[in-house]
């Protein structure tokens, strides 16, 4: 039997493998642009202040500085992705009157090095007067709590409101109900390379950012909007970025910073925040105080969920309305609830902004709801994979009002880990097994950042060698696009990945793509690709039908650059003789073709959503608390893989960084400020910490998605944080509804619950 | 101030240049000699992405003044393939993806690379131990795990006779 | 940002400690510089002379003798220590220790001297010699002294070096027959500081009956690595059973000082100052009676 | 029964739907509306959000159908 796919489903390694393992891959973190000047922020000490005065005359004269600027030095445009909203765009980066967080940038500097840079700042003389601050939401939304900005009525930012079903009624059928509080913490994101970039403006009044970037098309527009520029008057540059993980598609204080320098001293200025800057005053997970009340019949049926949440939002709107969005919608997730809802409320407090994140919400939600749902089956007497399979979403099902499900390989999912639980066996004392169900989206649907243009596009360019340029706006910050928009292309084209020369990362050179968040690039950048090279090949297969002239009946095709007849496959020519010659006979003009998608009509959220099930097996030491993670098994419905290399490194990346959420990372504050702004403090699991990872795929067929793939890795954030919690529970009977589940919190509960078990030292 | 002179040997090459004491040997590999393959990931030695050999031994050049590395031979990411022939340590990083968004892996190489020249057989905890320094966001690890372990079992023992 | 400094590298003991004795009020000496390099780079140390005793050949060293027991020089590296097949013999605790003592770049770097001089009560080097007897080895220009290791340390990150004087030498006893020296710490994160660390060194009777004589020490519990005495003085003479054992540990939690952090709060720390103290004395106590000739 | 936005006069098919549309819009408009009406938008949020049982939603709903018009 033929292979179903020639490219797909194959492992291929990154294509920029080699740049990366050589050392050549160039960070905008690397780069030197020659008389190029090097910039610093300084940054409000204070968690909430008017800004009186700042007098820069001090840090203008120290030699070496070539100039300073502060907010009144720009347009003093509140700037957001909200561009449909303008009510939720409401941070100028550089602030003007007054400052709401602790590293909240108040001037930059431009000097000949870094050291004069960070020299002068401290000759920079900010006059502030303290406000009283507010730091957690629930103080924040208190009758005369201090309020951070003028139009948001006891610093309510954002609402969200979900419902469908009658969920009272539902409540009233209930055999169960259970109640239950939630606490989850923050997150950094701790992209390995911070943000940074160099800016360069000249005087014909252009503008060029080479940047570390999820999104270089949002970036170039958020630019010109506060700059005053038109859009295609900046060129935003984004070759390799050093990891992303939903902290690198706003407009930062790097590219904002080096670009307002820049224009005013027409020199390139290269920002580079340092790891301090990175924790203090970049964006975050979104902590959550979430509240759950959800009733069931007594067979494990689920009739009803009420859902309430507030998050703490810090200081700006940034992403976090979308994560408060997002985290009503997964909460409901991956069951069929007859009546749920959810009412969501985001709250400004004087702490670094809260945002997009990995998981974008779903993490949090995840942790509570599979938390509760595993004490619901324990009081029921219900075994775990049971209550969930018998909930389960499936192919077919409708969100009420909000999401169609096409594709859903959940249950399967559930038999698979069911299936490795029992290789198992009996677990030695204090170790346990806990499991944790998931689903996330393909994409976001929302257009608040109001662009005209398709989601994705792509363009193809074929040459008379065969080569096959490949044009995408999609940013691979790590996450391995390159890899499979190239193996995507390949396919569809009949070609091979070494065939394909990828173009990415230049807005001037690139189509648009909104950038890498939301899980977007596999489905709606590879649909634009498959698009653009199914054009290029009905082009080449017009005119080799033409020169072969076969019976009408059949069918011609391309696999490995072989243009052939699909019942005689020897029968057929070389894919680049044949390009050669289309060329000639257009009178020199290459094979150009070009492919978009933008999803319409497909619910509110997403076109297509991933489902999956991890069980995690740990071992809980009694009397230290200390949690060790032994195993890990994921069963993964991502559709049709396309590359299995890439689907794995995205599955352990997000065991490492959700694992990190479950038990070690954590951002404690003290009235504003970061306690642990460092890699010393902030702990981040090593390799000595990862446990084993098995990865059980389990294939649907995705209508929506380019040979059936779908989303394959942000929504593996989502489970491990509960499977961890519940883990620990099966391990010690304990279960912690506070994140993280750090060993303080598990051997305090151990001691609640009653004297502990003995176990020495092994 | 005043600047001195430090003579170091990169990746074989025998170079003096001058520079203020003060600065630290990634400064002098990345800002002086253009060897931007190290990178450097924090301010408090604690991500090790900047890590290069000093005599064979894996060293974080954040954590280092350059001239305390005079007369030293160091090695950086740059000086590990021969011209188009990759180590093998390369080889297998690449087919096991052990990189991602590829920040961390030059120092993740050279880590390793020192380590299995201290210990060519070592089992996978010893691994685990050996690179426990180098911080990786985006892999989870196991895939460079299972890089080092398969160079450790002879698997790319051709690239090495090349 | 680190701040300008005179370098100077030196290529002897003397030229090192003729300079000390020049520059008295303005310098620090640098080692490995792994602890130092970050302090300077955060402004919080900004010397105007900076020793680097690095390349000083002449302190890197181990040497054991039967009698005299095992001297390390200050520069050598911990992955020396780590490597070292007269300590992997004598000192079988010192390898374990190296193994778990922050990565191998670290290692391989700083200095086992350096660490001790930084004066970090989170130091795993300190815990374990304290709990060795051993001792250390200064000298001025003008004279040399020895100290305990155990009165080395004075306060966080402060030390018994006066100006002028540097760390030229570890001096550790032979261990004495039928003792055993155990060591641990806890951590999350494998090899990271410990949030507590215990060490343990227990010698018991000739038949392996009683303990003899006993010390515990306690790491980043306290300002410096501290003994719990009183703890110490539970065993001395009886048979270790878990009964003793817990109160043991429970004497070491009341005499450890620890103070709450993000990482952990007190009464934490308190609980792992008795359940490692526990587990570090129990193994120290049944690897010690192994070392006993057979009996019964 | 359907009712129409008193603020922007969108046609809801129930008082709940109306009611959800205020909340959802919650621009100055709508909050001015509600506050007119002798209620606290924000406390009805806040309550809707502290207290289980749809309260807040209820309370508005209640006000809408005395309030807002009904067509058809």
């Amino acid at each position: 039997m033929s292979k179903k796919f020639h490219v797909i489903n194959t492992p291929v390694h990154n294509v920029d493998g080699i740049a990366k393992v050589t050392g050549r891959a160039e960070y905008t973190f690397d780069l030197v642009l020659p008389h190029m000047l090097y910039g610093k922020i300084l940054r409000s000490p204070y968690p909430h202040a008017k800004i009186l005065n700042i007098d820069t005359s001090r840090a203008e004269n120290l030699p070496g500085v070539r100039g300073v600027v502060t907010g009144k030095d720009t347009l003093g445009v509140k700037q957001g992705i909200w561009r449909r909203y303008k009510e939720l765009c409401d941070e100028e980066i550089l602030a003007r009157e007054k400052v709401r967080y602790i590293g909240e940038p108040v001037a930059a500097v431009a000097a000949v090095d870094e050291d004069t840079a960070e020299e002068a700042l401290d000759l920079i003389e900010v006059e502030y007067e303290p406000l009283p601050g507010v730091f957690v939401p629930l103080d924040a939304i208190k009758e005369g709590a201090p309020l951070l900005h003028e139009n948001a009525e006891r610093n309510i930012n954002v609402t969200r409101h979900i419902e469908w079903g009658d969920v009272d009624e539902g409540f009233k059928q209930a055999d169960l109900v259970r109640e239950d509080w939630f606490r989850c913490s923050s997150q950094a994101h701790v992209c390995m390379e911070t943000h940074c970039a160099v800016a360069s403006y000249t005087p014909d009044g252009k503008l060029t950012v080479y940047t570390s970037t999820q999104s270089h098309y949002y970036i170039k527009v958020l630019l010109a909007d506060v700059l005053g520029l038109r859009e295609n008057d900046i060129r935003v540059i984004s070759r390799y970025t050093g990891g992303g993980f939903g902290s690198k598609f706003e407009l930062d204080s790097a590219q904002f910073c080096s670009s307002i320098l820049s224009m005013k001293l027409c020199q390139p200025v290269k920002i580079v925040l340092t790891r301090e800057e990175e924790f203090m005053a970049t964006k975050r997970r979104t902590p959550m105080f979430y509240y759950l009340r959800t009733g069931v019949q007594k067979d494990g049926q689920f009739l009803a969920k009420e859902a309430r949440v507030f998050t703490e939002g810090g200081a700006y709107t940034a992403m976090g309305a979308t994560a408060l969005y997002l985290t009503g919608f997964f909460q409901a997730f991956p069951y069929d609830w007859p009546n749920y809802r959810y009412d969501g409320y985001r709250v400004y407090t004087n702490t670094p902004p809260t945002s997009a994140m990995r998981g974008f919400g779903a993490p949090q939600a995840t942790f509570c709801a599979e938390t509760q749902i595993d004490l619901i089956a324990e009081e029921l007497g219900i075994d775990r994979i049971d209550i969930r399979r018998k909930n389960a979403m499936y192919a077919g099902y409708e969100v009420p009002g909000q999401a169609w499900i096409q594709s859903c390989g959940l249950s399967e999912c559930l038999d698979k880990v069911d299936e490795w639980i029992k290789t198992k066996g009996d677990l030695p004392a204090n170790s346990g097994i806990g499991i944790a169900a998931y689903g996330f989206m393909s994409g976001g649907i929302f257009n608040w950042f109001d662009t005209p243009y398709a989601f994705s596009s792509a363009v193809i360019q074929v040459n008379v060698d065969g080569k096959v340029d490949l044009f995408v706006g999609s940013q691979d910050m790590g996450q391995g696009s390159n890899t499979t928009m190239a193996m995507i292309c390949a396919e569809e084209l009949g070609v091979n990945v070494g065939d394909i020369r990828l173009h990415m990362g230049d807005t001037d050179k690139c189509p648009v793509d909104l950038g890498a968040w939301g899980s977007r690039e596999t489905l709606m950048q590879g649909n634009a690709v498959k698009m653009a090279a199914a054009e290029a090949k009905k082009q080449i297969l017009e005119f080799a039908a033409a020169k072969m002239t076969p019976n009408i009946v059949y069918d011609l095709d391309i696999k490995d650059g072989w243009i052939h007849l699909i019942a005689r496959p020897e029968r057929g020519l070389a894919f680049n003789e044949v390009v050669k010659e289309v060329i000639r006979g257009r009178d020199g003009q290459p094979i150009v073709a070009r492919g978009h998608y933008t999803p319409h009509r497909k619910g509110m959220i997403s076109p297509a959503y991933s489902f999956g099930v991890q069980a995690i097996e740990v071992k809980v030491d009694p009397e230290t608390g200390k949690i060790t993670l032994k195993d890990c098994v994921t069963a993964h419905d991502c559709g049709q893989v396309i590359n299995p290399l890439g689907v794995q490194g995205q599955l352990e990346g997000a065991i490492a960084m959700a694992a990190g959420y479950g038990f070690t990372e954590d951002l404690p504050m003290d009235e504003g400020k970061i306690l642990n702004p460092n890699l010393v403090d902030y702990k981040l699991l090593r390799t000595t910490e990862m446990p084993e990872t098995t990865v059980v795929e389990v294939e649907t067929y995705e209508p929506e998605g380019p040979f059936g793939a779908k989303e394959a890795g942000e929504g593996l954030t989502n489970p491990t944080a509960g499977a961890l919690g519940n883990a620990v529970h099966d391990a010690v009977g304990v279960s912690i509804n506070e994140l993280p589940i750090t060993s303080e919190k598990v051997l305090e509960a151990i001691r609640d619950k009653d004297k502990p078990k003995t176990d020495e030292e092994d | 101030m005043d600047k001195i002179k430090l003579r170091l040997t990169v990746n074989k090459e025998y170079l003096e240049c001058y520079i203020t004491p003060k600065k630290l040997l990634v400064e002098v590999l990345r800002d002086e000699l253009g060897l931007t393959g190290t990178k450097r990931g924090c301010n408090t030695g604690s991500c090790h992405a900047c890590t290069v050999l000093i005599n064979g031994l894996s060293v974080k050049s954040c954590s280092v003044l350059a001239m305390q590395a005079d007369g030293c031979e160091v090695t950086t990411v740059e000086g590990l393939a021969d011209a188009a022939a990759l180590s093998p340590l390369q080889k297998s990083f690449l087919d096991h993806g052990a990189y991602q968004c590829g920040f961390c892996t030059s120092g993740m190489l050279m880590a390793a690379t020192s380590f299995l020249a201290e210990n060519p057989r070592p089992n996978e905890q010893e691994i685990r131990e050996g690179l426990h320094g180098n911080i990786c966001r985006c892999t989870g690890y196991n895939s460079i795990i299972r890089a080092v372990k398969a160079v450790a079992e002879g698997k790319y023992k051709e690239a090495a006779d090349e | 940002m680190i701040r300008d400094f005179n370098y100077h590298k030196v290529q002897t003991v003397e030229e090192a400690l003729n300079l000390l004795d020049r520059y008295k009020d303005d310098y620090k000496i640098i080692c490995g510089g792994q602890s130092l390099l970050i302090l300077m780079r955060q402004g919080l140390v900004a010397p105007e002379n900076l020793i680097d005793i690095k390349g000083l050949e002449e302190l890197n060293y181990i040497e054991f003798d039967p009698k005299a027991g095992l001297k390390i020089g200050a520069t050598t590296t911990h992955t020396a220590v780590e490597k070292s097949a007269l300590v992997e013999e004598h000192y079988p605790i010192l390898v374990s220790m190296e193994e778990n003592l922050a990565s191998v770049q670290t290692r391989n770097w700083g200095t086992i001297g350096g660490n001790l001089c930084h004066g970090d009560p989170t130091g795993d080097p300190g815990a374990v010699f304290i709990a060795l007897n051993g001792s250390v080895k200064l000298a001025t220009k003008e004279r040399d002294r020895t100290l305990p290791v155990e009165e080395f340390f004075v306060d966080f990150f402060e030390t018994e070096l006066e100006e002028g004087e540097m760390l030229l030498e570890i001096q550790l006893p032979v261990i004495p027959p039928r003792t055993a020296v155990t060591y641990t710490k806890f951590n999350i994160i494998e090899n990271d500081q410990g949030l507590v660390s215990v060490a343990a060194s227990l010698t018991v009777d000739v038949n392996g009956h009683t303990c003899q004589e006993a010390r515990i020490v306690i790491g980043s519990a306290a300002p410096v690595p501290m003994r719990a005495k009183e703890a110490e003085k539970l065993l001395i003479g009886q048979n270790v059973d878990d009964k003793l054992l817990q109160a043991v540990g429970e004497k070491a939690a009341e005499e450890a000082d620890p103070v709450a952090d993000i990482h952990a709060s007190e009464e934490y720390r308190r609980d792992l100052v008795k359940t490692l103290t526990r587990r570090m004395v129990k193994k120290a106590w049944e690897q010690a009676r192994a070392q006993a000739p057979k009996k019964e | 029964m359907a009712y129409k936005c008193p603020v922007c006069e969108k046609i809801w098919p129930d008082s709940m739907n109306l009611a959800r549309h205020v909340f959802g819009t919650g621009d100055q408009g709508h909050k001015d509306w509600v506050n007119s009406k002798g209620l606290n938008f924000i406390e009805l949020l806040l309550i809707q959000t502290m207290e289980p049982g749809n309260k807040g939603y209820k309370t508005l709903a209640d006000l809408l159908e005395r309030e807002a018009e009904q067509v058809e």
